[in-house]
């Protein structure tokens, strides 16, 4: 048994999303993903099972386990109970850990993702905050988005929300204290850690690409490299 | 299609939700693009039914989302989540009812792997006393805030005020529905009616007079996918996955969607405007598009609440037809405006979906 | 005296081993729950792999059974252990005192029903093999209405672990080629698919059999577990697999899909075993006491086994089990009453 | 139109209800074989052109099959014709045969 797999097996995800694999490929005749990136799922969880160390590693330096969707439409219908979905998830987690998520185009965009949602969670409280979800960056949000930016105070108060109020309610200000042990959690379970390895690894990524943050950042958001998909 | 079939299926899938005493837990994309859905459940259950469904502004995100786009471990989102059960007890209660389906499946899926490995559980219990000096608690019953409303849908049916019933024809409105991945996929048993045919939303739907219509991609997902939407560059997967469930629902000719999870009233909406601008493609009748409501918004509707009220201005594709379908009278001229009729313009119209 | 051996099971393991018993020179009394002899053969219509009638395989069958005593919707009421024999309470009132009992209880068929994403009892088209041998047999079945396009679903409650069936039912990939032949034979110009995830066409002739499908047939067979079903607007069906071969996702409209429901231990049989406290292993099939040398002894003294009882068989396998058994109940009472040797001889000498 | 910097993604999957039978039946007529394959890839692992390029006639086969012939003629146009998969194939199929009579068939698409 390798090194990568042994790692692999320590996430309880992979401990419980993986039982002996027949192939039979019902995971990706259900998979979002497999009918519009050059994606199987099989084929992955294939790969773990064989044990194989190079392809592995291969397959943690891919963009290949980035494409899925994390929808676990695969967990209802495998016959052998595995979870194809929660495989796919220790491996993101390992190709993190590993800094090898910076090795693909996908893989990249976790500087991203990372930066946005977890100080979304430590600044807010909440995955997703109004005032940080731009019209400019999401123009398929809608003319009616574009609308609601401009007058967010006012369509919240119109519709029983609660934006940045004190108390409950919807969009409230969710108070300093609860905030800092939002904060306690991530540096006691490693979410602080990971915030910095990822970003370490990005802006190392950055500097041998010879880009800023900046346009390193806009290639990761706006950049699809058509080989991604079928032709 | 053989009605009595799925009726076997639902039968064997009957989860036990209690009647009253909730500690409620809200949605990050709920409450961000929604919010007056959140308010009409409390209304709803709180007012209208007397049901104590208890708040507290301390509560948060549980993390599902960063969780799922790979960003926090997975020790982080269950450390977060057992603040939020911790809460829970502190207040008193031990019924847990939760707004967001991404929450509700990561609870169970939290619960599950506490079960098989014990020893997480402790270390997660240690965290949570370590980093918020909070008891570790579980709640006694889990569930989904639409799981509550299908447990009330026939009180709510005795207080309507309006029926899923098309007026001018008398005939009762197709309704397609459309289940969050995470409700039941993952743990069938969780969800009122199985993985394969849920039952929560289709009762509501039977309830107030409506007919659900089955089709090939009923079960397939939005297409949300996390970093698939949040990266730009990724926005093709989420739109094509959207794309294939309209193709697929076009030849049975909805009348409206109901939804029971955050994110895909969200998309399913907003993709048919992505569709209509850039294709000119529309599912709806000349032109429009098929309103794509929550579980919250269509009780809101059926015992007489204000369109505008639930914040049916706030989706991109009209309801008018909808409403005008269900005899429901509505202010055009109120759409759009503040609170106390405040003057805050409105929306660019759209180039191709009216 | 006459040695008693009880048979629980009308199907082709108990009449056979019925009438393999009594040319012997015992005194069998053979107990069937249904209404009529003949299990599952009596529902079926032809037989692979070379398609012959099955009403004429079990006639014959029944043809050696004359002398046999047998009670149709009889089952066993209560059983008691006496110092050599069992003392056997029949549904019927009857009490048999049995030197030696032997178990043919077969199998039941999977409940299609409880692949629920497959949408038996749900879908208008979806039907078994069951139905389809039944349509065969009868010749109308208003589910099939000319159908253009039919798929055949391997393992359906077989080697599925959510269904809680891990083992090979050993006997549907041959009987979908079969079934898919017949198909073509009545419908020539329809296409058929058959969706496999290992094709285990193990027996004499039948990969002759699935060559004929492929070449003579235009069978077309797809590598991939059929992950879902559904009802598309005119009626026809959606089915979801992936072609494993391809490593692609596929999708096809159906007017017909046939769902190969697989064998599962039998209910009744289970509460018979239980009368006897007879171990059955973790797949639900009876124990024996040993597999390879005596799989047809159970770990009782005088309680024997044959037939599905201990596992998925094809048709001969269990006609073979089903004599092997009737030899080895016959050494185990010439062992514990040789005083009825002398008579047994007079009667081996008669046939 | 608008322009949001995105759009629908081409699909890959596999639509059997879009496999051309009559032109089957017209390559079936040339080289009747086509049907015995059973995709054990003997021929794709012997073979020497598959080990330059995508050539693969196991996976052309199976395109054919799925309604995919251009796709199919893409993996068989590096073909040498050397034969070797001719000897491997456990079901005797005429390999060179077929593969002509594959280009001829769908060759004008």
């Amino acid at each position: 048994m390798g090194r990568l797999y042994d790692l692999l097996m320590k996430d309880y995800r992979l401990r419980e999303g993986l039982n002996a694999c027949i192939n039979c490929g019902t995971c990706t005749a259900v998979c979002p993903a497999a009918e519009f990136y050059r994606y199987d799922p099989r084929r992955i969880v294939d790969i773990v099972q064989s044990k194989d160390e190079e392809e592995i590693e291969k397959l943690l330096k891919s963009d290949t386990i980035w494409y899925c969707g994390e929808c676990m439409s695969c967990v209802t219908r495998c016959p052998r109970k595995n979870a194809a979905g929660l495989i796919i998830m220790a491996l993101r987690n390992l190709s993190i850990e590993l800094g090898y998520f910076v090795e693909s185009e996908k893989g990249r965009q976790q500087f991203l993702l990372t930066k946005d949602l977890c100080s979304n969670v430590l600044d807010y409280g909440y995955c997703v905050y109004p005032r940080r979800f731009d019209y400019a960056g999401h123009p398929e949000a809608g003319r009616v988005w574009e609308w609601e930016e401009k007058h967010l105070d006012d369509v919240f108060e119109r519709l029983g929300g609660n934006l940045d109020g004190s108390g409950p309610g919807a969009m409230r200000r969710i108070p300093q204290e609860d905030r800092d042990q939002l904060k306690a959690i991530f540096d006691e379970t490693g979410a602080t850690e990971r915030m910095e390895k990822v970003r370490a690894a990005g802006l190392k990524k950055a500097a041998e690409l010879g880009m800023t943050e900046e346009e390193f950042s806009r290639m990761v958001y706006f950049t699809s490299d058509p080989k991604h998909l079928n032709h | 299609m053989i009605y009595e079939g799925k009726q076997k299926i639902w039968a064997d899938y009957q989860k036990e939700i209690p009647d009253d005493h909730y500690f409620y837990v809200r949605s990050c994309i709920r409450q961000s693009f929604f919010p007056a859905s959140e308010a009409t459940f409390l209304d709803i259950t709180r007012n209208r039914l007397g049901k104590d469904i208890f708040e507290t502004e301390h509560h948060t995100t549980c993390g599902g989302i960063a969780y799922h786009s790979d960003t926090i471990p997975q020790e982080t989102v269950m450390t977060i989540i057992a603040r939020q059960f911790a809460l829970m007890a502190k207040n008193g209660y031990e019924n847990y009812v939760c707004s967001c389906i991404t929450s509700f499946g990561l609870y169970c899926e939290t619960m599950e792997t506490w079960r098989e490995f014990p020893e997480l559980e402790a270390k997660i219990r240690e965290n949570l006393w370590k980093t918020c000096k909070l008891d570790f608690a579980k709640p006694k019953y889990l569930i989904h805030a639409s799981d509550l409303i299908y447990k009330y849908r026939n009180l709510i049916a005795k207080q309507a005020v309006h029926k899923l019933v098309n007026v001018h024809t008398g005939q009762p409105l197709k309704v397609v529905e459309h289940i969050g991945c995470h409700y039941s996929k993952m743990f069938p048993s969780k969800g009122v009616g199985g993985a394969e045919y849920p039952y929560v939303l289709v009762g509501m739907i039977e309830a107030w007079g409506g007919e659900i219509v089955d089709y090939p991609e009923r079960r397939h997902c939005c297409g949300f996918g996390f970093r698939q939407y949040f990266i730009k560059g990724n926005r093709g997967y989420s739109l094509s996955n959207t794309h294939k469930k309209f193709e697929s629902m076009e030849p049975f000719h909805p009348d409206f969607i109901i939804t029971n999870c955050p994110g895909c009233p969200y998309f399913m909406d907003r993709w048919q405007y992505v569709i209509a601008e850039s294709t000119g493609k529309t599912y709806g009748q000349d032109g429009h598009g098929i309103p794509v409501l929550t579980y919250e918004e269509v009780a809101g509707l059926v015992m007489g609440y204000d369109p505008w009220d639930l914040g049916l201005q706030t989706h991109q594709v009209g309801v008018e037809p909808l409403l005008d379908k269900m005899g429901i009278e509505y202010d055009p001229e109120k759409k759009y405006q503040g609170k106390g009729g405040k003057d805050i313009g409105r929306p660019e119209p759209c180039a191709c979906l009216k | 005296m006459k040695n008693n051996v009880l048979i629980v099971g009308g199907g082709p393991a108990g009449l056979e081993a019925s009438s393999q018993l009594q040319r012997l020179g015992y005194n069998v009394i053979l107990i069937e729950r249904s209404t009529a002899l003949g299990g599952h053969l009596a529902k079926w219509d032809r037989l692979f792999p070379s398609g012959v009638s099955a009403r004429e395989t079990l006639k014959s069958l029944m043809g050696h059974i004359e002398g046999v005593k047998y009670f149709t919707d009889t089952e066993v009421q209560s059983i008691n252990r006496l110092e050599k024999s069992y003392n056997v309470i029949l549904s019927n009132g009857i009490t048999v005192l049995a030197d030696a009992v032997l178990m043919t209880t077969g199998f039941d068929l999977f409940k299609a029903s409880r692949k629920e994403e497959y949408g038996y009892g749900i879908y208008n088209r979806v039907i078994t093999n069951a139905d389809l041998e039944a349509y065969f047999r009868n010749g109308s079945d208003p589910r099939i209405d000319n159908p253009k396009r039919i798929g055949f679903v391997h393992c359906v409650g077989s080697r599925d672990e959510k269904a809680g069936c891990r083992s090979c039912s050993k006997v549907c990939c041959a009987t979908a080629v079969k079934q898919a032949m017949e198909m073509k034979q009545a419908f020539p110009d329809a296409d058929v698919f058959c969706f496999y995830m290992d094709l285990r066409l193990f027996g004499r002739h039948y990969e002759d059999m699935y060559l004929s499908a492929q070449r003579d047939y235009g069978i077309r067979f797809i590598r991939g577990r059929v992950a879902e079903v559904a009802e598309n607007a005119d009626g026809s069906l959606q089915v979801k697999a992936e072609d494993t071969v391809a490593s692609k996702p596929l999708k096809a409209s159906l007017d017909l899909l046939v769902l190969m429901a697989g064998m599962r231990p039998s209910v009744s049989g289970r509460r018979v075993g239980d009368l006897l406290e007879m171990p059955v292993e973790e797949d639900g099939y009876f124990s024996v006491k040993e597999g390879i040398v005596s799989g047809q002894k159970s770990p009782h003294p005088g309680i024997f086994l044959a037939g599905a009882a201990t596992g998925p068989k094809t048709l001969p396998d269990t006609l073979a089990d089903a004599r092997a058994a009737a030899v080895m109940i016959d050494q185990y009472l010439s062992d514990v009453f040789p005083e009825a040797k002398h008579y047994k001889n007079l009667v081996r000498e008669l046939w | 139109m608008v322009d949001f910097g995105f759009g629908l993604v081409p699909s890959s999957r596999i639509n059997l209800d879009l496999f051309d039978k009559e032109r089957y039946e017209e390559l079936a007529s040339m080289e009747p074989d086509v049907r015995k394959c059973m995709s054990c890839g003997s021929c794709t692992a012997v073979c020497t052109a598959g080990k330059y390029s995508a050539t693969s006639l196991r996976e052309a086969i199976e395109c054919i099959h799925n309604g995919q012939p251009d796709k199919a003629l893409g993996m068989l146009k590096s073909c040498q014709f050397c034969g070797k998969c001719t000897m491997v194939c456990p079901r005797g199929i005429n390999t060179r045969h077929l593969i002509l009579s594959i280009n001829k068939t769908y060759g004008e698409l």
